[in-house]
């Protein structure tokens, strides 16, 4: 599914992947661990087309993701439709007025009828226990209640690859088991789960094999 | 430059809107066409940007308030038909949430500020920058170009506000909306933006451009080819048929002439012999009939309500206010 | 492999700030700061009989125009006390809220018209400004009633193009980013100005570029945010409910009728 | 040295913390515990009086902290100074050109000879491992290298109290651990330590009592 052949990023001179190669298939749950500044989030900003590689081939099923694929409008919004991405940094994620616009944001994108939409909406503010926060702007939340409407938003997506980083980070220790169970439900179903995180203790519950970035911004795989 | 509610009349409100219209299809269209897709956004940019500028402003004598508007900017750094767009939405947000510009003129303020004047402006910018060269002259251009495109606005705003007093009054000549003639109105507009507005938004226009410049975020801007003599065309027909639409609607050939305008100047001093009374208020209580009660009734429920909002906002001072942030 | 704590952080630090006044700078750099974090948008609150948006915009239409159009006193009194009537229904804190612009435009409005009122139009004057008063108590009631989720939703009904909508999001979105990020700026640099800045200009310049860069970020992460979660160009704002439309639109057609009744067209 | 007294605050309506009283004193260790949205940020933004109580009283060694007091310029820099504060969202704590200069800013404020600062600089960067991003600017970091720098300049300025709002988010193992030895350090020589967090096992490790916020924001004592 996921295809990485050769990746090379760097931010302006400063490198960030280096040669990064591995292979990713339909259904595996991966783990992304490694020390701060190693390569993680950028990782994952180049499997979801925010950040094109500057040497080497990115495939998603199959098909190369370049500059210039993604500005296929059709195509575009198939990838970024199939991959669903919470940020680090939940406070860039959000954008909306409400939370509720914020969860609706991608169905309403996909253009799904307004009963299947007000469905989505109502079961991931169950699941991430979003509903007293309903009405509320997004950035007018604490911490952790921001991280449970930036997964939120992303499930209601329903992605076939999941790339969290750092999903746990914020969340009391409740909705962490939470949405762990969530997230081992929906590698039940099938689903794609890649995983960035310090916490080798989650990492080791969720998947079964991790990618191990070291500080020199190449990866090696691991089993956990 | 803003226009309050009913300083205009509904006509020229009207037909203000009518004019506008049509610039804004264009550059929607223009836009979808011109700026690729990631930068939409910046849209929604310029008009927050053009919002908190038009914070700052100082009423000014004339009816209306001075204030930088950043349309020229908005024009050299996206085009000028997403300049319109943004500085639409951003008079959009101020009329709904602010008060600030009438909700019925607004068509006419988006005429003003949202299609002459970074219109005007960037076609100065543009004509200037030709002659005016290196970064100096870049620079220079955007600044006249923004005090141009300013002036511009604010001179179409007084002729909306001074054409008020001829084409609408009453029976016995009082004006029922702006009350200025354009003697009045043009040098109260114009004096304070030509000197101190028009030298805001040139300072801020040129301080922001060239800190864009040296960030190099400044993209070239994606409409030029199509700008020019088409835009400035439809300029001049808009702004020459403006005053004509708003005379043509009927009421005023008649009175279109020197002796009115003269005495219009003069200010007879016509209401002075109503004298000084509450009820010269609702001069025509019992017009179509309506009974004497009908009006006291109003009237009671007016005081009753206000007392009760008198009332209201006294308990509120007590209660400490401090809380929130 | 505890390294030992540097000896000056395991002792407690002898400071004693010294008087110190801001530079001009400084302090007008702070206020603009203060500005740009208060640069919120607010939200009206909804009661919880609340009409769809778009019904009430029509309403809010309707009253303005007619309120713009109407010679009759009585008309004028009429849209008046409806507009108190409803004012004073509001809870103390949203009520102050509403009023406070309308009496900044009743005041701003008074302040132009005197010269012309000493002139001997003080009746034309006082209609005017009834009128100014009037409407903008109805489009402030309209503004800190309706939730502003709901205002784009009922744009989209009336047909306005996507591309506004979207615009009117944005800029709506930034806003409150610009003033949120000034706002977290000013707590980082009240928290951590804690003497004498040797070094104003450079401090200064770096504040602003500061604001700059993060905005900067901000917005383009807004970006990718969106990008991610499938948006493509064209924007597909949310609808508001469509409550209680049919009482509004009675209401709308009432005031027509008694436009027309009072104002002598019958 | 801290002392709430019913202490309420509310944001635009919706209450943060509900009659919140309590008392720290000099040197003890404190943890605040609690569900998401219980109000610990609150808790530590009036401690820091960056929010002030809409009812109740916090006193700061004996002195009363209010918008008033805090006018008082030289009060308000000496209280600023004896409190350093690490915020939840790293992202919101830095505004300087690049990581040395973040650090130095305090000391500099301080009005520290160049030496002292220079060695303050040294020393921090080297406890948090910042050495190679010295001269990085502060908003082209990862997420927890932002945090690590977050932290440096507080330690830079060396204030008796230390707030922390979650510091060990987003940092990854090794550096979590030296900063629980240095903060253990910190707690030995004396300083005060207020530790927002939802890590049970590090809360326990580094302090001996706990304040626990309830959803309902109000708070209770509890022992570790
Ligand atoms: N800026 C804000 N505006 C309005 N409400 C806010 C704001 N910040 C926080 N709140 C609300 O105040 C309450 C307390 O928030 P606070 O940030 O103190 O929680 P917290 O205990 O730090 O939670 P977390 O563990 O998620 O960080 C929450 O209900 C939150 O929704
Ligand atoms: N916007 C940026 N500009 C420049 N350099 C950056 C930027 N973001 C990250 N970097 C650098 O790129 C490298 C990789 O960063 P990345 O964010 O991918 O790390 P990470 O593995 O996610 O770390 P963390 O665990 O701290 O989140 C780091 O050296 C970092 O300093
Ligand atoms: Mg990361
Ligand atoms: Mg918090």
């Amino acid at each position: 599914m996921i295809a990485l052949d050769g990746v090379c990023f760097s931010y302006d001179g400063a490198p960030a992947l280096e040669n990064a190669t591995c292979r990713i298939a339909a259904g595996e749950s991966v783990a992304l661990m490694g020390p701060n500044g190693c390569g993680k989030s950028t990782f994952l900003r180049v499997v979801n087309g925010l950040a094109h590689p500057s040497r080497g081939v990115y495939r998603f099923d199959g098909a190369e993701i370049t500059k210039k694929s993604l500005a296929d409008r059709a195509f575009a919004k198939a990838f970024h439709q199939k991959i669903g991405f919470v940020f680090q940094n939940p406070d860039a994620q959000l954008f909306c007025s409400s939370v509720e616009n914020e969860i609706a944001f991608a169905p309403r994108q996909m253009g799904l009828p307004e009963t299947e939409i007000a469905r989505r909406v109502a079961d991931c503010m169950a699941l991430m226990q979003l509903e007293a926060l309903a009405a509320r702007p997004p950035y007018a939340l604490s911490g952790g209640e921001k991280r449970r409407v930036g997964i939120a938003c992303v499930l209601s997506q329903n992605p076939a690859v999941l790339a969290l980083d750092e999903p746990f980070n914020g969340l009391d220790e409740e909705t962490a088991a939470l949405l762990g169970a969530v997230l081992r439900q929906l590698h039940g179903a099938g689903k794609t789960i890649l995983l960035a995180t310090h916490d080798r203790q989650a990492a080791a519950q969720l998947c079964r094999r991790a990618i191990r970035f070291g500080a020199d911004h190449t990866l090696r795989e691991e089993s956990l | 430059m803003h226009i309050p509610e009913n300083y205009l009349s509904p006509a020229t409100c009207a037909v203000m809107t009518a004019a506008v219209a049509p610039v804004w299809a264009v550059s929607v269209k223009k836009i979808q066409k011109q700026i690729p897709m990631e930068k939409l956004p910046m849209l929604g940019a310029g008009a927050a940007l053009s919002f908190l500028l038009m914070m700052f402003n100082v009423p000014l004598p004339g009816g209306t308030t001075g204030h930088a508007v950043g349309g020229t900017l908005l024009a050299i750094l996206m085009g000028p038909n997403a300049a319109c767009v943004s500085v639409s939405v951003a008079l959009l947000l101020q009329a709904l949430l602010f008060g600030d510009g009438g909700v019925l003129s607004f068509g006419a303020n988006c005429f003003n500020m949202a299609f002459v004047l970074p219109f005007a402006g960037y076609a100065v910018f543009c004509g200037l920058k030709k002659l005016l060269r290196g970064t100096a002259g870049e620079l220079t251009a955007a600044a006249i170009g923004s005090w141009v495109g300013l002036n511009a606005a604010a001179f179409c705003t007084a002729i909306e506000f001074g054409l008020q007093p001829l084409i609408s009054h009453d029976a016995a000549g009082l004006a029922l909306y702006c009350p200025y003639p354009l003697a009045v109105a043009i040098p109260a507009m114009m004096i304070p933006h030509m000197l101190a507005a028009g030298v805001v938004e040139a300072a801020l226009t040129a301080a922001l451009y060239a800190f864009l410049r040296k960030t190099s975020l400044a993209a070239p801007s994606t409409a030029r080819a199509t700008g020019g003599v088409g835009v400035l065309a439809l300029l001049g027909v808009l702004i020459a048929a403006t005053p004509l639409g708003l005379l043509a609607e009927g009421t005023a050939w008649g009175e279109w002439d020197a002796e009115t305008v003269g005495q219009m100047l003069g200010y007879t001093p016509a209401g002075m012999e109503h004298g000084f009374s509450f009820s010269a208020l609702m001069p025509d209580y019992t017009v179509a009939g309506i009974p004497e009660i009908a009006g006291y009734l109003v009237s009671a429920v007016c005081g009753a309500a206000l007392l009760v909002i008198v009332f209201k906002l006294l308990t509120l001072r007590k209660s400490n206010r401090s809380g929130s942030l | 492999m505890e390294a030992p704590l540097p000896s000056w952080l395991a002792q407690d630090e002898a400071y004693r700030p010294r008087g110190d006044r801001d530079a001009y700078l400084g302090k007008n750099l702070l206020s603009l700061l203060q500005l740009l974090s208060r640069a919120q948008v607010q939200r009206g609150r909804e009661g919880r009989f609340s009409p769809s948006a778009d019904a009430k915009l029509l309403l809010t239409l309707t009253a303005v125009v007619l309120t713009a159009l109407a010679r009759s006193g009585m008309f004028l009194w009429l849209m008046g006390a409806l507009a108190l009537v409803r004012l004073c229904l509001l809870p103390a804190r949203q009520l102050w809220h509403t009023l406070r612009p309308v009496l900044g435009a009743a005041v701003f409005t008074a302040a132009v018209l005197l010269p012309a009122a000493i002139f001997g139009r003080w009746l034309s004057c006082a209609r005017m400004l009834a009128r100014v008063l009037i409407s903008m108590a109805w489009v402030s009631l309209f503004s800190h009633t309706t939730n502003w989720n709901f205002i784009t939703g009922s744009l989209r009904r009336l047909h306005v193009p996507d591309l506004f909508i979207f615009t009117l999001d944005m800029a709506l979105h930034y806003i409150v980013l610009l003033g949120r990020s000034a706002a977290q700026l000013l707590e980082a640099l009240t928290l951590r100005s804690i003497g004498k800045n040797t070094e104003k200009y450079t401090a200064v310049s770096g504040v602003l570029g500061g604001v700059y860069v993060r905005a900067q970020t901000l917005s383009r992460e807004t970006v990718e945010a969106m990008l991610c979660r499938g948006w493509s160009g064209d924007y597909m704002p949310a609808c508001g409910s469509g409550r209680y439309r049919g009482a509004v639109y009675a209401a709308i057609a009432g005031l027509v009728a008694l436009f027309i009744y009072l104002e002598g067209f019958v």
